[in-house]
């Protein structure tokens, strides 16, 4: 039961974007696509499991005052690790994520779960909960994909979606839209919730 | 393959050394010391920032405790448990002394007016806000003591425990009341005040005019007239300045005053249709030891003489309760009056 | 002539001013008054009467509660048959003493004498037991303008015969009536305070008075008469120094800090009485006016007078128009009341009885953000700021922005399309930033 | 008799207690909308005029887009009384029909009168709420999505049918193209021509074409300079504008094309062409979205001209005046807290101890 | 030579601009953009930060991994540098500018994790900028990224008394704000 | 002291570990990566010229303007040269438009491919989609010398609507590919043999001929 509670906290109670509204650079930026969405989600999945499993390893080593720098180069090893390999083994992927795949490095939620999770709990949680924010993490973005791609190329995962494909609001793929989308989804979250509440 | 590793290896080994000495040596040379003490008590502090201790958030509390000795229990929120960790963390307590139960408060408001036009000066129609309210004319209501009810304690309420209810009076939710006292603040007429949570009969008027002229301004205004003083058994019952004040320390919380008053002012939580008790004597179990007869203060208590079973004159009996407590068969209990 | 000077920001709402060819009243003695202990801005008098005491017109029936203070007279004769709490016309039950009048009791007589000649200090020592403060609404106590710091020397005084406010005409016709009193009254104060100017101050609506007042000082080398643009809030102090003197009074500070005293000119009306007779201060010249009033005009009536009464006695309400708001002042910076049983004030300058049309409550809707009350601002605040911030119990903020220069005037209000309640929500403001200023130099000391 | 009185007897109706001010002005925030509907309505007539019952149904959809919005919003989503009587949905769903071309589908008109009041106000909480002018706000959105329908320009005078309507190059457009080909200005020059005279040759306008609004394409409302300026001649008496912005956007661009282009017809050109007309008296004056103060004005106006000179000379687009209003309403809280009145008693002169 | 170094500025404050163009640096973009004493300290931390780091791992990346053919550690090291130049120039203001370090210090550790100023290092080698155009890319992403957070700030200060619908209160209408002005900035694309 | 040197030997332990894990990494991706890259440039050369086999790097040295123009030469599989593949990158709306122009050995277009561009979504990145593709197509098929200009300038180009900088650009763009390929011209004909010859460029053509032929 608690183990299930460490993997699926992250997916809607703590989901790092709409909840703790972490690691939203990414999350805008490769979000005109499903399959970018997919992509940048299992990129920094991968990512989230072998940092969080690797510092909380070593978490009862590391001299306090250089933690970070540390979890830094942990994570920007994964990072460069996935790197590679996407460019190696789906190109087209690759280019189309570009330099989002290196700014994994930096996302908030991989060093925020490092410092806030990892950092004090065992592997075996550690790792459970890296997937569950990785999940999370993914379904976020790919919410937001949905609607930039539906409406903004009238697709989804590249396939043409009939009515939409006719004249898609071109704005949605662009920097506004994903903007645009990204509030909007939070309003519609906590609207939701707020009506929830008082029924 | 064997240089590339061995190089990588080197490389970052390197940069990884040189930034962690530079950084280390840094830390050491441009060292700026906070006090810890601070950070563990900001760590045990509730962290609502509500300002009820009159400091900026609480990590301002929190220094100001370490540094100028300001006592933890300026923090109205905070746990006994929490407090007394951070006395002991600051060397102002003994671990492991034992302290007094505290008082858990909560917010009382401290009118009852009804919402009726005839006790009303005029409609209004400006910022909903109390404060504002009391700028035009004294504010809409002709008693000066009355709850504005526009609501300006809810809105200074950090934990939504006060709503205004439909007689556009606030009503305080006391499971999530921390007396911390916003409300009292932000309430211009002064009604709201923190009471002991566990004490039930209140006096919910706040109104120092005459008795006459709170008779003119409201049904159920405190008119002084003294009665709840004289049928309190415990002494708990003070009229001061027209106005009834209940001692909260000495209150047992019988509702002899409730029965009594005759304004409706004084009021049994959660009962509002209480019309006192009255004590009932176990016949069987009545030995006639006389006890009950000599504590009764209102010679409400049947028979004086000593294996004759007692009885109670219920006219007279108050529902104190003076006789149940001392009763050394328990065979006296309080009822409800119908 | 010399040319009208003014000040900028301001508006100038519609005069209504359809009383100003009444010739003043005087209305009969009253048959009760009530006499509240706090007529004035400062501390509160002492009452000295208790119920069923006997009085007689022009005795001190509340002493001085402090410096900043001004004793009450009985404006009858009679008997005391109240003491206690009573409505002010600001709402609040207060402290007051009512009189029933005896009507056998002879009014009193004065004798008169040069005030002029008298000793600045007995000069102010009269004025002071009098109880004259300044009737232009305010109520401050004159003999505290008339005691500035020695160190402060006032070279100007200005008589405020502006009279802005839409509606009242009560100065008008005080000046075109009695303008010796006046002028005596300015010549006092410049005694007392040693001022080598005098000047009064008039609207360029009352051509009247200003040429009344330029005949009578053409032998007056040191008095002037400044005629004014008509704009509210002009009779404001310190728009007021503004306009005569081009001088600024630095936020915070007082016009005696710019060299200036301002006095109204019914309270210089006032000053000759308390001085050259010994005369308190008893009644005063009140405009009836509204669509409700039977007979409007300029009365002159017993402080005390409760305002129903009053009303009877100035011709009453019209029977067929239903009254809708009563006003105490003019209708920029005066309020309602709720009950016409209150009395008349010592700064009580008119009563309004307005209909249903008058009293027209405007429609709140949301800001638009038109910025027509940062131009009419007499003050150069920002009242949409001002207002948002004070929404949102931005204490410190609304501070930095000048809250606490606002003068209450009511010129943004007045502007305002969406028709919000700004003026009720600055003196909000106002309150809680004073109070937030305590609060920190309390926490700082 | 001693007490506190309770003057409330039965033949005195209860008394009407409000704060001071008694009076008001008697402006109210739907006179001022329904105001600015009225100054608009000259430019409606012209653009009808110009582009047929086309032009009607684009404005009548792009209102009733915004009117929907603005309906459905409060109703369903923050149930909030509706405001739809003030006139601001209405303005909006005009203005936004003013800058887009007559051949705009229909449907598009209506997205855009949606998204103008969805996003661009509502989303703030409704009138005096938003940062962005909203009818920009949707002209941006709709010029990103659907760039192609929103630079089909038709030519004026032809009626509904749109299947075979001829297109045309609006004038600022054609000088954008002009100038970028370097070939051709060499061509232009070497023919002792200049840029001015080649566009309005090519495309057979005069200038008094363009201040009358016939005889070329362009937007529907912003054709007409003649109307707007009869339309904002009407504001300003009604005194809903000042003149400070308007002025100060049209002489920096006056100004900037004179001494970037060298010539009074240049400037001219720029004055009269495109939305600097409309963005001047009716954009950049709504109040919801300018500064506060006068001194405000001027630099929000100066701003506007400038980004707009830029952008028409410099940047990819051809007309600037939409995206530089966005910008310099992105500034306006900053001009707001930087360019306020004289506060009475702060003159360092005046410090008399 | 200088038109380009002058285009890249320019570019990279209006066209490219970080937040609003490239999505970048959003986590303090929204979470410092509260106040305008703020977004300012901030904005010209990140400035200064950028510039820094944009010199410092072109360095690298030109000195030392380039030489050694080792460009696959990038990532990690461009991350390690920029991780102890912040917290290096933090220890030294809070030690040696402690007013400085009020105002501006206390937001450099969120930098640490500011994807703009690893983007623009990463971007600087991307594009093969050379020394100078790196500087001057940095310094000019480092301004856009002011400019967009002081009116951001100046926004939502005005936002903040605001009647925002509840549900579009704090991050959402931030968002909303921040997608209508990249809409507005698209105004400058093709500028250069 | 002690200190400085443990927190530098740890992140020196850290960093060595994350370097033998990169380098691995790295020694396994590499070749992958590159085999990728020239896969994708291998597959759009042969896209823009299908009737080349091989692809050999050449260069062009236009000695008036001091300058080095590369391309490559499509070799059909019976050793003839095919046509040219010149990679050219006109200025668009946003930036340079790099694509790849296949002309045979007569002059004809082949062929072209956007490779990359910072177009307009939808507006000018329309150049790569069929919308313009295929009527360009249809153009180059069934004229000979069509003049390279969009048709609002007076060319055969039917340019994308409401793109008109990104339209004239690719033209510029083709333009300029032709331009070159008239300068090489005389060096495919001459002698097509020498051009397969060069030893630097060989050993990749043959490399990525057998991949090619794999498929």
């Amino acid at each position: 039961m608690n183990k299930l509670t460490e993997l699926t906290k992250g997916i809607w109670k703590e989901n790092p974007i709409f909840v703790i509204s972490l690691g939203i650079c990414p999350t805008l930026a490769v979000t005109s696509s499903m399959t970018n969405a997919l992509g940048m989600g299992i990129a920094a999945t991968f990512v989230l499991m072998g940092s969080n499993l690797f510092i909380s390893l070593i978490r009862n080593l590391v001299p306090g005052k250089i933690r970070i720098p540390v979890y830094i180069m942990i994570i920007a090893t994964f990072v460069t690790i996935i790197d590679k390999m996407i460019a190696a083994f789906s190109p087209a992927l690759s280019s189309s994520l570009g330099i989002f795949i290196p700014l994994i490095v930096v996302n908030c939620i991989i060093l925020g779960r490092a410092e806030a999770y990892a950092s004090k709990n065992g592997p075996v949680d550690s790792l459970l909960d890296a997937i569950g924010m990785g999940i999370g993490f993914t379904i976020a973005l790919s919410c937001l994909a949905f609607f930039r791609e539906l409406l903004g190329e009238g697709k989804l995962y590249g396939f043409p979606i009939p009515f939409f494909k006719a004249d898609p609001a071109l704005i949605m793929i662009m920097a506004p839209g994903g903007f645009v989308v990204f509030g909007l989804l939070i309003a519609l979250k906590r609207f939701m919730e707020a009506k929830g509440a008082t029924k | 393959m064997l240089t590339q590793i061995v190089s990588a290896v080197l490389v970052l080994g390197v940069l990884g050394f040189i930034f962690g000495a530079i950084l280390s040596y840094a830390s050491v040379k441009f060292e700026v010391k906070i006090d810890p003490q601070i950070e563990k008590t900001l760590e045990l502090l509730p962290g609502a920032n509500c300002g009820g201790c009159g400091f900026p958030g609480c990590a301002a509390m929190a220094e100001a405790i370490v540094t100028k000795g300001v006592p933890v229990s300026t923090c109205p929120v905070i746990s006994s448990l929490n407090r007394i960790k951070i006395e002991e963390l600051l060397g102002l307590r003994k671990p492991g002394e034992v302290v007094k139960k505290p008082v858990v408060k909560a917010a009382l408001i401290k009118c009852n007016g009804l919402d009726t036009a005839e006790y009303k000066k005029f409609e209004y129609m400006g910022v909903p806000n109390c404060q504002a309210a009391v700028l035009l004319q004294n504010g809409p209501w002709l008693c000066p003591h009355r709850c504005m009810g526009l609501g300006s304690c809810v809105a200074a309420c950090p934990f939504d425990a006060i709503k205004i209810g439909p007689q556009h009076l606030p009503i305080v939710d006391e499971d999530k009341c921390t007396a911390c006292g916003r409300c009292v603040l932000a309430c211009p007429k002064q009604i709201i005040e923190l009471v002991d949570k566990e004490k039930f009969v209140h006096v919910k008027c706040n109104s120092v005019e005459r008795g006459a002229d709170t008779r003119k301004v409201c049904k159920v205004g405190c008119i002084g007239c003294g009665l709840c003083v004289k049928v309190c058994a415990y002494d708990a019952i003070k009229v001061d300045n027209n106005l009834a004040h209940i001692d909260y320390e000495k209150c047992v919380g019988c509702g002899a005053c409730v029965a009594k008053c005759p304004q409706k002012t004084i009021i049994m939580e959660d009962k509002p249709q209480f019309k006192g008790r009255v004590a009932l004597i176990d016949q069987d179990a009545c030995i006639g030891c006389t006890i009950c007869h000599k504590v009764c203060k209102f010679s409400a208590v049947n028979g004086g003489t000593p294996k004759e079973k007692h009885s109670i004159i219920s006219d007279k009996c108050v529902g104190c309760g003076l006789c149940a407590e001392k009763c050394p068969k328990k065979c006296i209990s309080m009822v409800d009056k119908a | 002539m010399l040319e009208p000077k003014s000040f900028s920001g301001g508006l100038h709402p519609p005069d209504l001013k359809a009383t100003a060819d009444k010739t003043i009243v005087n209305l009969p003695i009253p048959a009760k008054v009530i006499l509240h202990v706090s007529q004035h801005i400062g501390a509160p008098a002492k009452p000295t009467q208790k119920i069923t005491d006997k009085v007689v017109c022009g005795q001190c029936i509340a002493e001085p509660g402090g410096f900043v203070s001004a004793p009450v007279h009985a404006t009858i004769s009679g008997t005391v048959i109240g003491a206690g709490n009573f409505m002010h016309p600001f709402g609040v039950p207060s402290p007051a003493i009512v009189i029933e009048r005896s009507p056998d009791v002879p009014e009193p007589t004065y004798t008169t004498e040069d005030g002029l000649s008298l000793p600045a200090e007995e000069i102010k020592k009269r004025i002071q037991q009098s109880g004259v403060v300044g009737l232009g609404g305010a109520t401050f106590p004159t003999h505290v303008k008339l005691s500035p710091p020695e160190t402060k020397h006032i070279d100007t005084i200005i008589l405020n015969g502006v009279e802005c406010e839409p509606a009242l005409t009560a100065d008008h016709r005080l000046m075109l009536e009695e303008p010796d009193r006046i002028i005596n009254g300015l010549k006092l104060i410049m005694k007392v305070l040693n001022s080598e100017k005098g000047i009064i101050g008039i609207e360029m609506n009352k051509p009247d008075a200003i040429a009344l007042f330029n005949e009578k000082f053409k032998n007056e080398k040191n008095l002037s008469v400044q005629p004014l643009e008509v704009k509210y809030p002009q009779g404001g102090e310190k728009q007021l120094i503004y306009a005569c003197l081009g001088r600024e009074i630095p936020s915070g500070k007082l016009p005696m800090d710019v060299g200036v005293v301002v006095q109204n000119v019914a309270s210089a009306a006032a000053i000759s009485d308390a001085v050259n007779l010994q005369k308190p201060l008893m009644e005063r010249v009140v405009t009836l006016a509204g669509n409700c009033a039977a007979k409007p005009g300029n009365y002159r009536v017993r402080i005390g007078t409760p305002v129903g009464d009053f009303i009877e006695m100035a011709g009453g309400l019209k029977a067929d128009i239903p009254l809708k708001k009563v006003i105490m002042g003019g209708p920029m910076m005066g309020f309602a009341l709720f009950d016409l049983n209150v009395p008349i004030i010592k700064g009580t300058s008119g009563v309004l009885c307005w209909d249903e049309t008058q009293a027209k409550v405007p429609v709140q809707t949301a800001c638009l953000r038109c910025g027509s009350c940062i131009r009419a601002c007499p003050m150069g605040l920002l009242p949409q700021q001002m207002k948002q911030l004070v929404d949102h119990k931005k204490w410190e903020k609304v501070d930095q922005i000048g809250m606490l220069d606002c003068i209450e005037c009511g010129c943004c209000a007045y502007a305002c399309p969406a028709g919000l309640p700004l003026v009720q929500t600055f003196k909000l403001g106002k309150k809680n930033v004073m109070a937030e200023r305590k609060k920190s130099a309390a926490s700082k000391g | 008799m001693n007490a506190i009185s309770t003057a409330t007897t039965s033949s005195v109706p209860r008394l009407l207690v409000t704060t001071s001010p008694h009076i008001q002005s008697g402006l109210s925030a739907s006179r001022v909308m329904w105001d600015v509907n009225l100054a608009m309505l000259p430019a409606l007539v012209m653009a009808i005029h110009n582009f047929g019952l086309r032009a009607a149904l684009v404005i009548g959809l792009s209102v009733a887009g915004a009117v929907a919005a603005e309906f459905l919003i409060q109703k369903f989503l923050l149930q909030k009384p509706s405001t739809l009587s003030d006139g601001s949905a209405v303005v909006t769903g005009i203005l936004l029909a003013f800058c887009v071309p007559a051949a705009l589908p229909l449907w598009v008109a209506f997205v855009g009168g949606f998204v103008a009041i969805a996003l661009g106000k509502q989303a703030y909480g409704g009138l005096g709420q938003n940062i962005f002018n909203p009818a920009h706000v949707a002209r941006a959105v709709l010029l990103a999505s659907w760039p192609v329908y929103m630079t089909t320009w038709l030519k004026p005078g032809q009626g509904y049918g749109i299947a075979d309507a001829v297109t045309t190059a609006t004038p600022l457009g054609l000088l954008k193209e002009t100038a970028r080909d370097a070939q051709l200005m060499g061509k232009i020059t070497a023919e002792g021509g200049n840029l001015i005279s080649y566009v309005m040759e090519k495309l057979q306008i005069t200038f008094s074409d363009l201040f009358l609004g016939i005889n070329f394409s362009g937007s529907l409302g912003e054709t007409s300079k003649l109307a707007l300026i009869i339309g904002g001649i009407y504001l300003l008496i009604r005194g809903h504008i000042s003149w400070h912005g308007p002025v100060a956007m049209t002489a920096t661009v006056f100004a900037g094309a004179f001494i970037v282009g060298g010539s009074f017809n240049y400037a001219l050109f720029h004055l009269l062409t495109g939305g600097l007309i409309i963005g001047a008296l009716f954009m950049i004056t709504d109040m919801v979205t300018s500064p506060m103060t006068n001194k405000g004005h001027l630099l929000f106006g100066f701003g506007c001209g400038a980004i707009t000179l830029l952008i028409r000379l410099k940047g990819g687009y051809p007309e600037g005046v939409c995206y530089s209003i966005l910008i310099m309403n992105a500034f306006v809280p900053l001009i707001d807290k930087f360019m306020i009145p004289k506060r009475f008693g702060t003159s360092s002169q005046e410090t008399v101890s | 030579m200088s038109a380009s170094i002058i285009s890249i500025f320019i570019v990279a404050i209006f066209i490219e601009n970080f937040v609003l163009n490239q999505i970048l640096g959003l986590c303090p973009f929204i979470g410092v953009s509260n106040k305008i004493d703020s977004a300012v300290g901030m904005g010209l931390a990140v400035t200064f930060v950028m510039v820094m780091a944009g010199v410092a791992t072109w360095s690298i990346q030109a000195f030392l991994l380039v030489p050694l053919k080792l460009e696959y550690l990038q990532t990690i090291s461009f991350i390690l540098v920029i991780a102890s130049l912040v917290q290096f120039v933090e220890m030294v203001i809070r030690k040696t500018a402690p007013a400085l370090y009020q105002s501006l210090g206390v937001f450099l550790p969120l930098i640490t994790t500011n994807c703009a100023v690893l983007g623009v290092a990463l971007l600087n080698i991307k594009k093969n900028y050379g020394l100078v155009e790196s500087a001057v890319n940095s310094f000019g992403g480092g301004l856009g990224f002011f400019f967009a957070l002081i009116i951001m700030a100046g926004i939502r200060e005005r936002l903040d008394v605001s009647e925002i619908p509840e549900a579009m209160r704090g991050a959402p209408i931030a968002f909303v704000t921040a997608g209508l002005l990249a809409t507005a900035f698209m105004g400058f694309s093709g500028l250069v | 002291m002690k200190d400085m040197l443990h927190m530098g030997l740890f992140l020196f332990v850290i960093a060595a570990v994350a370097g033998v894990l990169l380098a691995y990494t790295e020694s396994v991706t590499a070749p992958l990566i590159l085999e990728n890259r020239q896969k994708a440039e291998e597959l759009a050369r042969r896209e823009v010229l299908p009737g080349a086999d091989k692809f050999n790097e050449s260069h062009y040295a236009d000695t008036a303007a001091s300058q080095t123009y590369s391309y490559s030469t499509g070799i059909t599989s019976k050793g003839e040269v095919a046509g040219v593949v010149i990679k050219v990158a006109p200025k668009g709306y946003a930036g340079p438009i790099e694509m790849v122009v296949g002309i045979d050995k007569t002059g004809k277009i082949n062929g072209y491919k956007i490779l990359s561009q910072k177009e307009t979504p939808g507006l000018g990145t329309k150049l790569s989609t069929p919308v313009f593709s295929e009527p360009f197509k249809k153009l180059v098929a069934e004229k000979a010398t069509p003049v390279l200009l969009v048709k609002k300038d007076g060319g055969d180009v039917d340019g994308i609507t409401a793109a008109t900088i990104s339209s004239r650009a690719f033209c510029k763009g083709v333009s300029e590919a032709l331009d070159l390929f008239r300068k090489v011209q005389p060096q495919l004909t001459a002698a097509p043999q020498n051009l397969a010859l060069p030893a630097a460029t060989a050993d990749t053509a043959s490399q990525t001929s057998t991949t090619g032929g794999n498929q």
